[in-house]
């Protein structure tokens, strides 16, 4: 049984470790401002989501689990805010130009 | 060299690596994101060093509220970068990284060549947590054992705030701090500011109750609600209230207030000043934790908005 | 090399780069920012000295734990007051530099005092 | 693992809650006054001030009778768990010359910051920092904690940088950001040493660590960044750049404050530092090395002192030099085993520090007063204040009597103490350099009165006489520091027997001339003048050699002007800092 959730944990991790690699390749490499948002927003929540699913068989109780998926939800309701503005005011330097 | 080791490693050259990067690009602004970034990183190095209520107190600080103080100066101050082309010369900057590293040659020889096994206070914390019958050692430290430096750390926070008012202009005297947000009401920073401090003050109160047994206390809670009410004026959603108001004037003074009359209590009817009795020494400090939460949030959020601007019309 | 000595050294290192940075840059906002940089160096170490102080089924002695909260508080508001000071600066004059450039005496304006 | 071996003195003594009073006090002043607001500070603060007085004199009473050091452990937890608070003879001395001081500051600045109906924020903001101030020092005077200090530490800083730039004005502005920045940067360097102290030995108690401390790499940085970090707050020569600006920037009152009280509260860590802490570490190196800073010191703050334009400044460097002359003590301190001994040079060294807190408040609280009369204080236009504000005047000649060390104050008595040292020690150099250093400050006081009692070029009519009470504030104050040699200070300090047995009489009187004329013959060199006065003129074969010596003094005076300002530029003041704390270190290392 716990055989079963280290191999869970452990390959969601990596996918999740995959995809936070991918979106900071994807930052360093894409051209401009929304490509680049495009690139963490995406890979940041969908990485941090597997991290997090890949962490719950590990986590010893029904607290530390809720703990565990309300950081999820909060970063995505931060990450989704914070690159909303950024975008903003990226089309607005755009259009100013 | 196990895998443990490898990560510490990797993340001290990665947090140095952002170091380097905060000293050496050449943006102010750069720099501040830079800095943000590496406030986070050092808070992970808390959590590997064990020292799980610093990182709190470093990820709530050196990441979060020190960076939107940063952040804001380096937003207001991006005219004014043209202005300073006074750069140092050859040889200020030659005997700069000389003595400096210098400096961190000597520190890191001293630490290498510190004697095992080190000194420690760790049992005698714990042996005498039945003092306060709190099972934070970090708490009872600083609320019991060393509470005059707490007392006196919340007299210099009200200090600043003091040191930051005197700054108004004069016809300001009274008025509102910083100036006065306005964003979409139907835009997503609204949405958020109406959304996330529900969450963030449950999330708030919950680190700081949890601070007697576990990591947490009224620091890092109070960053957490100062956060929430810094990113409502942010939105537009409400104004900072105008200094002069006598209910903020108690909310700033609470925190060390209570601690003062509590530590007084203890000189007049107890053994000494600030000596709790071991029966009644739980609720005392969470009384004064709980006062001091709320001057925690109320003059973080002060700082983050700075002098008076405006006068209340 | 143990945990404690890596972090150790990273601290004596970002006790360095505080150092330099509070030297060699002249904007007085790159200045705070190093200061930061440096407390946190120092924070560090009261960090890793209380590691290798781990007793008592303690992880990390709680006194310098308790000092380093202190000092982070202290920290934050020296840099809340500082630039508070550098805002209102600039404010005034619209310029950032702390150079003096002339002695004061000859800077000083009939209003001084 | 080291067992933590219980204190020598860790008990409470009876009359030890006086010095947790004498720190809440002021505190809770700050509390209520802030909560209180803008029209009843003034009330608050000066209903204050009494008890702490009556607290501080108590403290000085109690202390003969009570055979040793006044303890008191904070919440009964016994160090190295707990803190605790220690008043010796230095502690209490140091109280009551500061109540004193912060009295009299304050009997001062009741009429500059009266509060009124409108503009209400500097009166608020200077009376709440003023009992900040106070309760900071005192915090300092008694902790006997090295964490608990740094935060006394930063107290001082915090309330004495806003006292810099409460008048709003661009360059006050830019003085207070420097000192800031400064201060903060010693500060975190003293911190630094703290850390490492604690790892090594496991306590921050003061007199536990002095039983701990050994000669260790990591005490040895330690007592390194340490001193240098204090030194960076205390502005000792060359680490001075904010302090001209910022003490001359400030407002009379705050100006008292800062010159007089706040850099001794640094000064006085170093000293307990190096006596209480580690009286063994420094040895002959280091402590030459700090008083060659403190000559320096006393050298460079006189001659740009005596170059100045504007009154304030020159005060302002004349503290720098003042400075200089507290660290003259150190070698003459330092015992035949190697070991600092507080024994007649310590007590020189803080009788200075008292006499200079009074008398040095005072001046500043009577240029204050010219100031405020003629709207300006440039030393050329003072022909005829000593006219028109004759106590303003006498208050600043009695104060620059009580500084250039002359009968009966206490800048005398330590002068004679530390001249007999230097002679017991066999260090003459330290002998010349004190007699200079009391030539150097007879040089700007008589070049200042020079001025101030010369006839008018234009007459002068103030808008309204200097308030009575201002006027009387200054000149107690300086009459105070003129008469501490008077004091019998055999119950506190170890006084050498036979030191200056007669302070009024013929022998004591015909060393005064000394400073007076040696100082008078310095200005002449050295000062700004603005032509050879006319009714010289007869003399004119006289004026000329006079003109030609006068010529290379003054080529003198404009190279050391110029170092100075090379050095109160920000990158090359905290290269002498760093390069300072790499020489501490290896002074300390020759000693091992």
């Amino acid at each position: 049984m716990s055989l079963a959730r280290d191999i869970i944990t452990i390959a969601a991790v990596s996918a999740g470790a995959f995809f936070f690699l991918a979106g900071t390749v994807g930052l360093l490499r894409f051209p401009d401002t929304l490509t680049r948002l495009h690139a963490l927003t995406k890979a940041d929540n969908l990485g941090l989501g597997l991290v997090v699913l890949g962490l719950l068989p590990q986590a010893g109780s029904l607290r530390d689990g809720l703990k565990l998926v309300s950081i999820w939800l909060l970063v995505l309701l931060a990450g989704a805010t914070v690159s909303q503005l950024i975008a903003r005011t990226a089309r607005q330097g755009e259009t100013a130009k | 060299m196990n895998i443990a080791t490898i990560f510490e490693i990797v993340l001290a050259a990665v947090v140095l690596g952002l170091g380097i990067w905060t000293i050496a690009v050449r943006e102010t602004y750069s720099a501040t994101v830079g800095f943000v970034a590496y406030g986070l990183l050092v808070a992970l190095i808390w959590v590997r060093l064990d020292a799980v209520d610093v990182a709190l107190t470093e990820a709530a600080i050196g990441g979060g509220l020190g960076g939107v103080l940063l952040l804001g100066a380096a937003a207001r101050l991006r005219d004014g970068e043209r202005t300073v082309a006074e750069t140092p010369g050859m040889v200020t900057r030659v005997s700069a990284v000389a003595l400096s590293a210098l400096t961190t040659a000597a520190l890191a020889g001293a630490i290498v060549f510190l004697p095992d096994p080190a000194p420690t206070l760790a049992p005698t914390v714990v042996g005498h947590a039945w003092a306060t019958s709190l099972a934070n050692p970090v708490t009872n430290v600083l609320m019991a054992f060393r509470a005059m430096d707490t007392m006196l750390e919340k007299v210099v926070l009200l200090l600043s705030i003091i040191g930051v008012w005197s700054l108004a202009p004069d016809n300001a005297w009274g008025g509102h701090p910083g100036p006065r947000h306005r964003a979409d009401p139907d835009g997503i920073l609204v949405f958020l500011a109406r959304l996330l401090p529900p969450i963030g003050i449950v999330v708030g109160i919950y680190i700081f109750w949890t601070g007697a047994n576990h990591p947490g206390g009224a620091f890092q809670g109070g960053a957490i609600l100062a956060s929430m009410w810094v990113l409502a004026i942010m939105a537009g959603l409400t104004d900072t209230p105008p200094v002069a108001r006598r209910w903020l004037r108690f909310v700033l003074v609470a925190g060390p207030g209570l601690f003062l009359l509590v530590g007084l209590g203890g000189l007049w009817f107890g053994t000494a000043f600030l000596a709790y009795p071991p029966a009644l020494a739980k609720p005392l400090i969470l009384g004064i934790e709980v006062a001091m939460i709320l001057t925690i949030a109320a003059t973080l959020g002060l700082l983050l908005a700075g002098a008076p601007e405006r006068s209340v019309k | 090399m143990s945990g404690p000595t890596v972090f150790g050294l990273c601290a004596a290192v970002a006790v360095g780069l505080g150092l330099y940075g509070l030297i060699t840059n002249p904007h007085p906002l790159r200045k705070i920012i190093a200061f930061n940089l440096l407390g946190s160096g120092v924070f560090l170490l009261f960090g890793v000295l209380g590691r290798r102080g781990a007793a008592a089924s303690v992880g990390n002695d709680p006194v310098p734990q308790a000092l380093v909260i202190t000092g982070v508080v202290v920290a934050f508001s020296a840099t809340a007051l500082a630039i508070a000071l550098l805002l209102r600066l600039f404010q005034k004059t619209g310029s950032t530099t702390l150079s003096s450039g002339a002695p004061p005496n000859v800077s000083s304006d009939p209003s001084g005092g | 693992m080291q067992p933590p071996a219980p204190a020598l003195d860790a008990m409470t003594t009876t009359a030890g809650f006086l010095l947790v009073l004498s720190i809440v006090i002021p505190v809770a002043g700050v509390l209520l006054a802030f909560i209180a607001g803008d029209r009843y500070v003034r009330l608050i603060a000066c209903a204050i001030i009494p008890f702490g007085l009556a607290i501080a004199v108590a403290i000085l009473v109690a202390l003969p009778a009570s055979n040793g050091p006044l303890v008191y452990l904070l919440g009964a937890w016994p160090p190295p768990l707990g803190i605790a608070l220690r008043a010796d003879a230095l502690s209490a001395v140091m109280l009551v010359v500061t109540a004193v001081v912060i009295s009299s500051v304050a009997a001062f600045a009741a009429t500059d910051f009266s509060p009124a109906a409108t503009e209400t924020r500097a009166p608020f903001a200077f009376w709440i920092l003023l009992l900040a101030i106070w309760g900071a020092l005192n915090t300092i005077f008694l902790g006997r904690d090295l964490f608990t200090l740094y935060v006394a530490l930063e107290l001082l800083t915090f309330a004495a940088v806003p006292l810099v730039s409460l008048e709003g004005r661009s360059e006050t502005l830019q003085a207070a950001l420097r000192y800031l920045l400064f201060a903060l940067l010693g500060s975190v360097l003293y911190l630094l040493g703290t850390a490492l102290l604690y790892g090594r030995y496991g306590t921050l108690d003061i007199v536990l660590l002095s039983h701990r401390i050994g000669t260790e790499p990591a005490v040895l940085v330690a007592a390194a960044l340490m001193t240098t970090g204090l030194l960076a707050k205390t502005a000792l020569f060359p680490l001075h750049l904010w302090l001209p600006p910022a003490h001359a920037g400030a407002p009379a009152a705050a100006s008292a404050i800062l010159s007089g009280l706040v850099v001794k509260g640094s000064f006085f860590i170093i000293v307990r530092l190096w006596f209480n802490v580690m009286p063994g570490l420094p040895g002959f190196a280091a402590t030459q090395l700090l008083a060659a800073l403190g000559g320096a010191a006393i050298v460079v703050g006189s001659v740009v002192a005596l170059r100045q334009e504007r009154l304030k400044l020159l005060i302002a460097y004349s503290t720098l030099a003042q400075i200089g002359y507290l660290f003259l003590m150190f070698p003459l301190a330092l015992g035949g085993t190697g070991q600092l001994e507080s024994g007649g040079a310590l007590a020189g060294g803080l009788l200075q520090a008292v006499s200079h807190a009074s008398a040095k408040a005072a001046m500043f609280m009577s240029a204050g007063l010219i100031y405020a009369r003629l709207g300006q204080d440039r030393i050329m236009a003072l022909g005829g204040v000593g006219r028109v504000l004759p106590i303003s005047v006498l208050a600043f000649a009695l104060s620059g009597v009580a500084l250039m060390g002359l009968p009966p104050g206490g800048a005398y008595l330590a002068k004679e103490i530390l001249l007999q040292a230097a002679a017991e020690k066999g260090q003459w150099w330290w002998a010349v350099v004190l007699q200079a250093g009391g030539i150097f400050t007879g040089a700007y006081v008589v070049l200042v009165l020079a001025h101030a009692l010369a006839p008018a070029n234009e007459p002068i009519t103030p808008d309204s006489p200097a308030p009575r009470i201002q006027e009387l504030s200054a000149l107690a104050l300086a009459l105070c520091s003129l008469s501490l040699g008077l004091v019998p200070w055999e119950a506190y300090l170890s006084i050498p027997h036979g030191v200056a047995p007669d302070k009024l009489g013929p022998e004591a009187l015909s060393k005064a001339l000394l400073p007076i004329l040696g100082g008078a013959v310095v200005a002449i060199l050295l000062g700004r003048w603005e032509c050879p006065p006319g009714r010289l003129s007869r003399w004119k074969a006289l004026m000329v050699i006079v003109g030609q010596v006068r010529r290379a003094g003054l080529t003198l005076g404009a190279i050391v002007e110029g170092c100075d300002n090379v050095l109160r530029q920000w990158p090359a003041a905290c290269i002498s800092l760093l390069m300072l704390a790499a020489l501490f270190g290896a002074s300390m290392l020759l000693s091992f």
